[in-house]
């Protein structure tokens, strides 16, 4: 009985092996291997798929790019980060080596920034799509990214309290071990001191589900804004406390929070909940109807897509920075001319596209040059997204 | 007895070398890139934790788990006094560049990540080394859990960073690094395991009142394992920061120590060989063998393999794991080991026959 | 007053998560003191119980998907012994406390393959889960009622131990196994009757504890489960009783530590309790004392 | 007049109100063979736990060699309940662990055998070495002690020999049968050089042939190993041949002491054993 397990076993992982190596090359066109480095699951699971669904609506929609004269199709590796600093570098060793030529990725900083290493000693570049941690590209010099920072967007939001609602003393509530919340906190709180306002900060543990207290204390502090930054995991289990415990004052996040499960949390509440963002919908630019037309009918026809983007089909802005960063990645490879990793990032800071999110160019250290960040908040009858205002630092 | 110890001796030290060299090797034929290495990477170093838990567990009988705070202690040890001052404001960006102002070498930054992780363990040894079985395990994992917080709170972010990230510290490239150092530590463990506190440790294992009685001091002996097992924990935490090269303390899970009971376990309680190879067989499976399980778009021909999707892969693992656990009860190996004298011994057996066979003819 | 006014929103989540995390630890104390397991499992029987009405509820009125819900998961709690924990009868306890460790594990896998990782949130249960204030402390419903159905399920519990014939074959057991066993108590049937009675209360006190904190995760049983099982551990673990106020004090004491803003601290300070009990009360507070016979 | 070498005064073992052992004082003097008799649950594997360090008694204090090595009187909750003579006698509180009172030389095998069941037989032996070793942990582990662990295994070698169990050195201890494992308890004991033995029911399970062996050998071991032996033991025959003196327990209390033949004929110890069902 054993024995034949044991066999079976042996077996079993054996023709695995056999499968693993003889993965299926495509017939035809000489194939490019674009990674895509984003979380499936974990406390970031959603938003990574939202993000790795505008990639693959980019993919399908130009499948093939032209390098140095030779027709490539255009092959994405997706691995699973697991929203989780300590799998990071699996997955990200797993994406070097099965030889991709550049990486897409992460939503979530601090999986970017446990990556990092692993992507620059194996010399393949990537260019993070929605992490807005400084420390992500900070001394590393394969680290590309298209969205703004955290330094910018907690300014932005500092101002945004203190002009839009008057606040003067805010609670703000990050993730203990969180790098993206943890530090968006910290420049909320540094810009909204410095505006002259008071701060009470808390960080709750991870697996927390319970955020009655973290409510309470913020009513119990007498504060005019909350400010959480968090996964939208979170958030959705703050809007529904904060309806419970009948929170008056206006509920304030960052990128993260701009995604339909916030909208679906708020929809009917009477929680007031303000988001910055990369991407408005409902521009009359031709460039960004066409993508937002393109990715409706993308999405009501494949049903997979419609369950990763949160079963309808309220775009989300990053999925509309993953979108971009795909052709920001095929600019690269067009410019360089090659497939090797040390060739796309010698010409990555040259790299320029206009995107549906604006217009892509990198500065010195490989940070997104961008000035502006978008206001939106939640009309909690209708459980869409309102326009509010066009921020940028003063 | 003695030449046959020597030649044990020298065949030994032969394998290993020859281990040493492949693998010097294979990283320079294979891509350096291959999932071989982070398989031998992390493999080495959960294979070294792995052994400092069945060192408590298997050999002494204490049901400890808290390996996950210890190699936090170790894993941020050695970051901490590691990151060169130059990237210190970089790292320590809330906290003005943290307190400490210097770093060490990495071998002492490494050796004192063990003493770190050894030290609190004797300090939480004292009171809950008289706990008992279960309330032993679960006393430990909460300090585990203690330890995990600590290390999160921002009040001591200049020596920590709060939660956030460490890096920036020397890291290893080879594969033959944690090989090598993992090796050493596991050799110590083996030499103690076969000294005569290896043994006062088994009798304890098997039999406290007994082993009491015999004049074996229970708190004395318990608190050496549980401080010396959590050394080497350390020192593993110290690799695994260098394989990684981040380090925060919210992965250091209690569902960490779990999967690090189950390699014990799988190995055999009791052997060290087992859990060395149980823990290279548990990191590639989970790692790199199954990974295909989550391509949605395999296609074995035309036909398109229902069920594969992301998370398969940890579907399989699980069910695999839980086969193991219930046929072989007693884990690869059970209690007993591959050693170099063993091999030879059915060696010479085999040969012996051999020779019988052409006699009798 | 003023002090009551202020922690009274920390007093009624504590009191409410409380009574959630007692009704898990039952299942916790309940097998450790037949077995003398620890069945890491039963926290992710609390997820699956949870995941059970999300997914019913898209297709049947919640009356319905939640009993069918509540069935389901003890009869998962019978099979989960069934398989896992049956044939390790005989093993070596760390062997059966390993399949426990797998079988969470595993349970946490498929969810998570079947939720294909992302959150599923849990359906607004009418009345229950609406807001309502007392005395000025907006909460949801669900947090007064809790207390009560504890009790309520306590008492049922406590009566069924004490009067039923499957009651007091559990007290044999749990005295002593091998006599029961020769005694004619059909062992079996008694574990498999232990295990169903906690998975059906694990699932009512997951039905209130999602109502309140609606995300539902692959891993969100593992805190929940592990405060459980510390409140069993801090009772004096195979006491119902010492579970039921265990929890109590674990749900209150970690909301009031967060109203003091030491939120870093909640979870562990489970723990520094639990270990500062240990140490004056080496088996909990209402433990029986172990003797050692030389 | 030979030395006293174990001394027990007013020793009482009270466990909440059960009293275990009542106001038991004995003495057992140098080279000789002391028996404990009494009916089931006299108190007798009680007052050899007390001896060696296993529990703290609630009163009475017990010298070694002339040395005080344990006292307590009753504390806490222990001084409503205590139900012994003696009180107030002793006033300090001395309350070593096992492995302290195996260290001055007392050793003692039990009951219900007690051996460490993963290890053969050389191995328990080659254990009870570990508490007269010089090494720490680091020149153990590192074999600066080899010199030190060869002449531990040749005594253990020597030890087994003696006691014919060199035969059987390799075999796992479990697989003896009934008898030598009686005897390599007795050894593992010996191992850690004691002055006094004690042995709780060496004869346990034994048919009359090795009683019989039992009696020689417990002499043997008393003249080869210069020891006093104290011993609980329920085979009579066993008893009257081989003691020096005994003392008869009942209910926790003595009830009778003197040389075996004054023992048989105390009326006392005659109702004790008949008044049982035996």
């Amino acid at each position: 009985m054993k024995k034949t397990i044991a066999i079976l076993a042996v077996l079993f992982v054996s023709a695995a092996l056999v499968f693993a190596g003889g993965s299926s090359e495509a017939k035809g066109n000489k194939v490019v291997k674009i990674g895509v480095y984003e979380p499936a699951s974990g406390d970031n699971g959603a938003g990574g798929k939202q993000e790795t669904l505008g990639i693959q609506y980019a993919n399908s929609v130009t499948p093939t790019v032209n390098i140095g004269g030779t027709e490539y199709d255009v092959q994405l590796v997706i691995v699973d980060n697991e929203s989780s600093n300590d799998k990071a570098v699996t997955a990200a060793s797993e994406l070097v080596s099965k030889g991709v030529s550049l990486v897409l990725g992460s939503y979530g900083s601090g999986v970017s920034i446990a990556a990092g290493d692993t992507f620059a000693s194996a010399q393949v570049p990537a260019i993070g799509v929605t992490c807005t941690n400084p420390q992500v590209t900070l001394g590393n010099d394969w680290y590309y990214r298209i969205c703004f920072l955290d330094p910018f967007q907690g300014t932005v939001l500092a101002n945004y309290a203190k002009d839009a609602f008057g606040a003067k003393k805010a609670y703000a509530l990050a993730k203990l071990g969180d790098d993206y919340s943890v530090g968006l906190c910290n420049y909320f709180i540094k810009a909204f001191e410095s505006l002259g306002g008071q701060v009470v900060y808390e960080t709750f543990p991870e697996g927390t589900s319970d955020f009655a207290a973290y409510v309470a204390n913020a009513k119990k502090s007498g504060c005019d804004v909350f400010f959480s930054p968090v996964s939208i995991e979170a958030a959705a289990l703050i809007i529904e406390q904060a309806n419970t415990q009948g929170l008056t004052m206006p509920i304030l996040a960052g990128d993260t929070w701009d995604s339909n499960v916030v909208l679906g949390a708020a929809k009917g509440t009477k929680v007031s909940v303000s988001v910055t963002t990369f991407f408005v919908e409902g521009s009359k630019d031709p460039q960004i109807t066409a993508f937002v037309d393109g990715l409706k009918n993308y999405l009501a026809s494949n049903a997979t897509a419609m369950t990763n983007n949160g079963g309808n089909d309220e775009i989300a802005a990053v999925t509309a920075m993953g979108f971009d960063a795909y052709y920001t990645a095929l600019e690269a490879l067009k410019k360089a001319g090659s497939t090797k990793g040390a060739d796309i990032q010698k010409v990555l800071p040259g790299v320029t596209y206009k995107g549906v999110s604006g217009d892509i160019a990198f500065d010195a250290n490989g940070d997104a040059v961008r000035t502006v960040a978008y206001v939106k908040s939640v009309d909690n009858a209708t459980g869409k997204w309102q326009f509010v205002s066009v921020q940028s630092v003063k | 007895m003695e030449k046959e110890k020597k030649k044990d001796l020298i065949f030994s030290l032969a394998v290993i070398a020859f281990v040493f060299v492949a693998v010097v090797v294979l990283e320079n034929i294979l891509p350096r890139t291959s999932m071989l290495f982070t398989v031998l990477k992390k493999g080495s170093i959960y294979a070294l934790v792995a052994v400092s838990m069945n060192l408590l567990n298997g050999f002494t009988g204490l049901f400890s788990l808290g390996q996950a705070g210890f190699m936090l202690l170790g894993a941020y040890t050695y970051a901490v006094f590691t990151i060169p001052v130059s990237q210190r404001a970089a790292v320590y960006q809330y906290f003005d560049g943290g307190i400490i102002q210097f770093s060490l070498p990495v071998f002492v930054a490494i050796i004192l990540a063990g003493l770190v992780a050894a030290f609190f363990a004797y300090l939480i040894g004292l009171p809950v080394l008289k706990l008992k079985s279960d309330y032993l395990a679960i006393a430990t994992l909460g300090f585990a859990e203690i330890i995990r917080a600590l290390f999160q709170w921002d009040k001591l972010g200049g020596l920590t960073n709060g939660s956030n990230l460490l890096r920036r510290f020397p890291v290893f490239k080879s594969s033959v690094f944690p090989l090598a150092v993992s090796g050493i530590c596991i050799a110590v463990i083996v030499m103690l395991i076969n000294s005569t506190y290896g043994r006062a440790f088994k009798a304890i294992r098997d039999d406290e009142v007994a082993a009491e009685a015999m004049g074996i001091n229970l708190a004395h002996h318990k608190r050496m394992a549980f401080t010396i097992s959590s050394f080497f924990a350390g020192i593993s935490g110290a690799l695994l920061a260098m394989f990684q090269t981040t380090v925060q303390a919210a992965q250091f899970k209690s569902a960490m120590t779990y999967e690090i009971l189950l390699i014990v376990v799988i190995g055999g309680i009791g052997s060290v060989s087992g859990s060395v190879i149980s823990s290279f067989l548990f990191i590639a499976c989970s790692e790199w063998w199954l990974r295909f399980l989550d391509n949605a778009d395999t296609y074995i021909g035309a036909f398109h393999v229902p069920l594969l999707r992301p998370g398969f892969r940890k579907v399989v693992f699980s069910v695999v794991i839980m086969a193991i656990v219930l046929l072989y009860q007693r884990g690869i190996m059970g209690d007993s080991e591959i050693s170099v004298a063993g091999i030879r011994k059915k060696l010479a057996a085999r040969k012996a026959a051999a020779a019988e066979k052409k006699v009798s003819k | 007053m003023g002090f009551f006014q202020t922690n009274l929103p920390y007093l009624l989540a504590g009191i409410s998560t409380g009574g959630q995390y007692a009704l898990i630890a039952i299942g916790y104390t309940m097998v450790y003191g037949i077995l003398r397991l620890i069945n890491f499992a039963h926290g992710d029987v609390f997820m699956c119980a949870a995941l059970m009405v999300i997914y019913s509820s898209s297709y049947l009125p919640l009356y319905i998907s939640i009993p069918i819900a509540i069935v389901a998961t003890g009869l998962l709690g019978f099979a989960i012994e069934r398989v896992a924990y049956k044939p390790l009868r005989t093993a070596p306890r760390m062997s059966a406390m390993i399949s426990a460790i797998g079988m969470s594990y595993l349970i946490q896998n498929l969810a998570l393959y079947v939720t294909g990782g992302l959150t599923k949130y849990y359906p607004p249960v009418p009345f229950i889960s609406d807001s309502i204030e007392i005395f000025g402390a907006m909460t949801k419903r669900v947090t007064v009622i809790t207390p009560f159905v504890t009790l309520f399920l306590i008492i049922v519990l406590v009566s069924i131990i004490k009067y039923t014939k499957i009651g007091i074959a559990m007290r044999a057991v749990s005295r002593d196994f091998e006599t029961a066993q020769l005694m004619g108590v059909k062992i079996n049937s008694v574990i498999s009757a232990t295990f169903v009675i906690g998975s059906l209360l694990a699932a009512i006190g997951s039905s209130l504890f999602f109502s309140n904190y609606t995300g539902v995760t692959p891993t969100v049983g593992g805190m929940p489960g592990l405060k459980a099982f510390v409140a069993a551990v801090f009772g004096g673990i195979g006491s119902i009783p010492g579970a039921v106020i265990g929890a109590f004090i674990i749900g209150i004491c970690e909301n009031l530590i967060k109203g003091m803003g030491l939120t870093t601290f909640s979870d562990a300070f489970t723990f520094v309790l639990l270990i500062v009990v240990l140490m004056f009360m080496p088996t909990g507070l209402f433990g029986e004392k172990a003797t050692d016979k030389v | 007049m030979s030395r006293t070498v174990l001394e027990m005064n007013d020793i009482t073992m009270q466990f909440g109100g059960v009293v275990a052992v009542n106001s038991f004082s004995m003495h057992v003097d140098q080279g000789e063979i002391v028996s404990l008799i009494g009916p089931n649950g006299a108190g007798k594997t009680t007052a050899f736990n007390v001896i060696t360090g296993v529990y703290p008694p609630t009163n009475g204090n017990v010298f070694f060699n002339g040395e005080k090595i344990i006292e307590n009187h009753p504390r806490g909750k222990m001084k409503k309940l205590y139900a012994g003579t003696g009180n107030g006698k002793y006033t300090e509180h001395l309350e070593p662990t096992p492995d302290m009172i195996t260290k001055l030389g007392i050793a003692r095998t039990f009951q219900n055998i007690r051996l460490w069941k993963s290890q053969s037989v050389f191995d328990n032996v080659l254990i009870a070495k570990h508490l007269r070793r010089t090494s720490n942990v680091f020149s153990a582990t590192f074999r600066l002690n080899a010199a030190e662990e060869k002449r531990q295994r040749e005594e253990t070698a020597e030890l087994l020999n003696i006691l014919g169990l060199y035969d059987v050195r390799d075999n796992n201890c479990t697989s003896l049968p009934y008898g030598l494992q009686r005897r390599l308890e007795i050894a593992r004991a010996l191992a850690t050089n004691p002055s006094l033995l004690l042995l709780d029911e060496p004869a346990a399970g034994m048919n009359p042939q090795e009683t019989i062996d039992l009696t020689d050998f417990v002499g043997k071991i008393r003249d080869d190993f210069k020891l006093t032996v104290c011993m609980i033991e329920h085979h009579m025959d066993l008893v009257m041949n081989i003691s020096d003196r005994i003392y008869v327990l009942n209910f926790g209390a003595l009830i009778s002491k003197g040389t075996p033949a004054e023992v048989q004929a105390d009326p006392a110890v005659i109702s004790a054993y008949l008044g049982e069902d035996e």
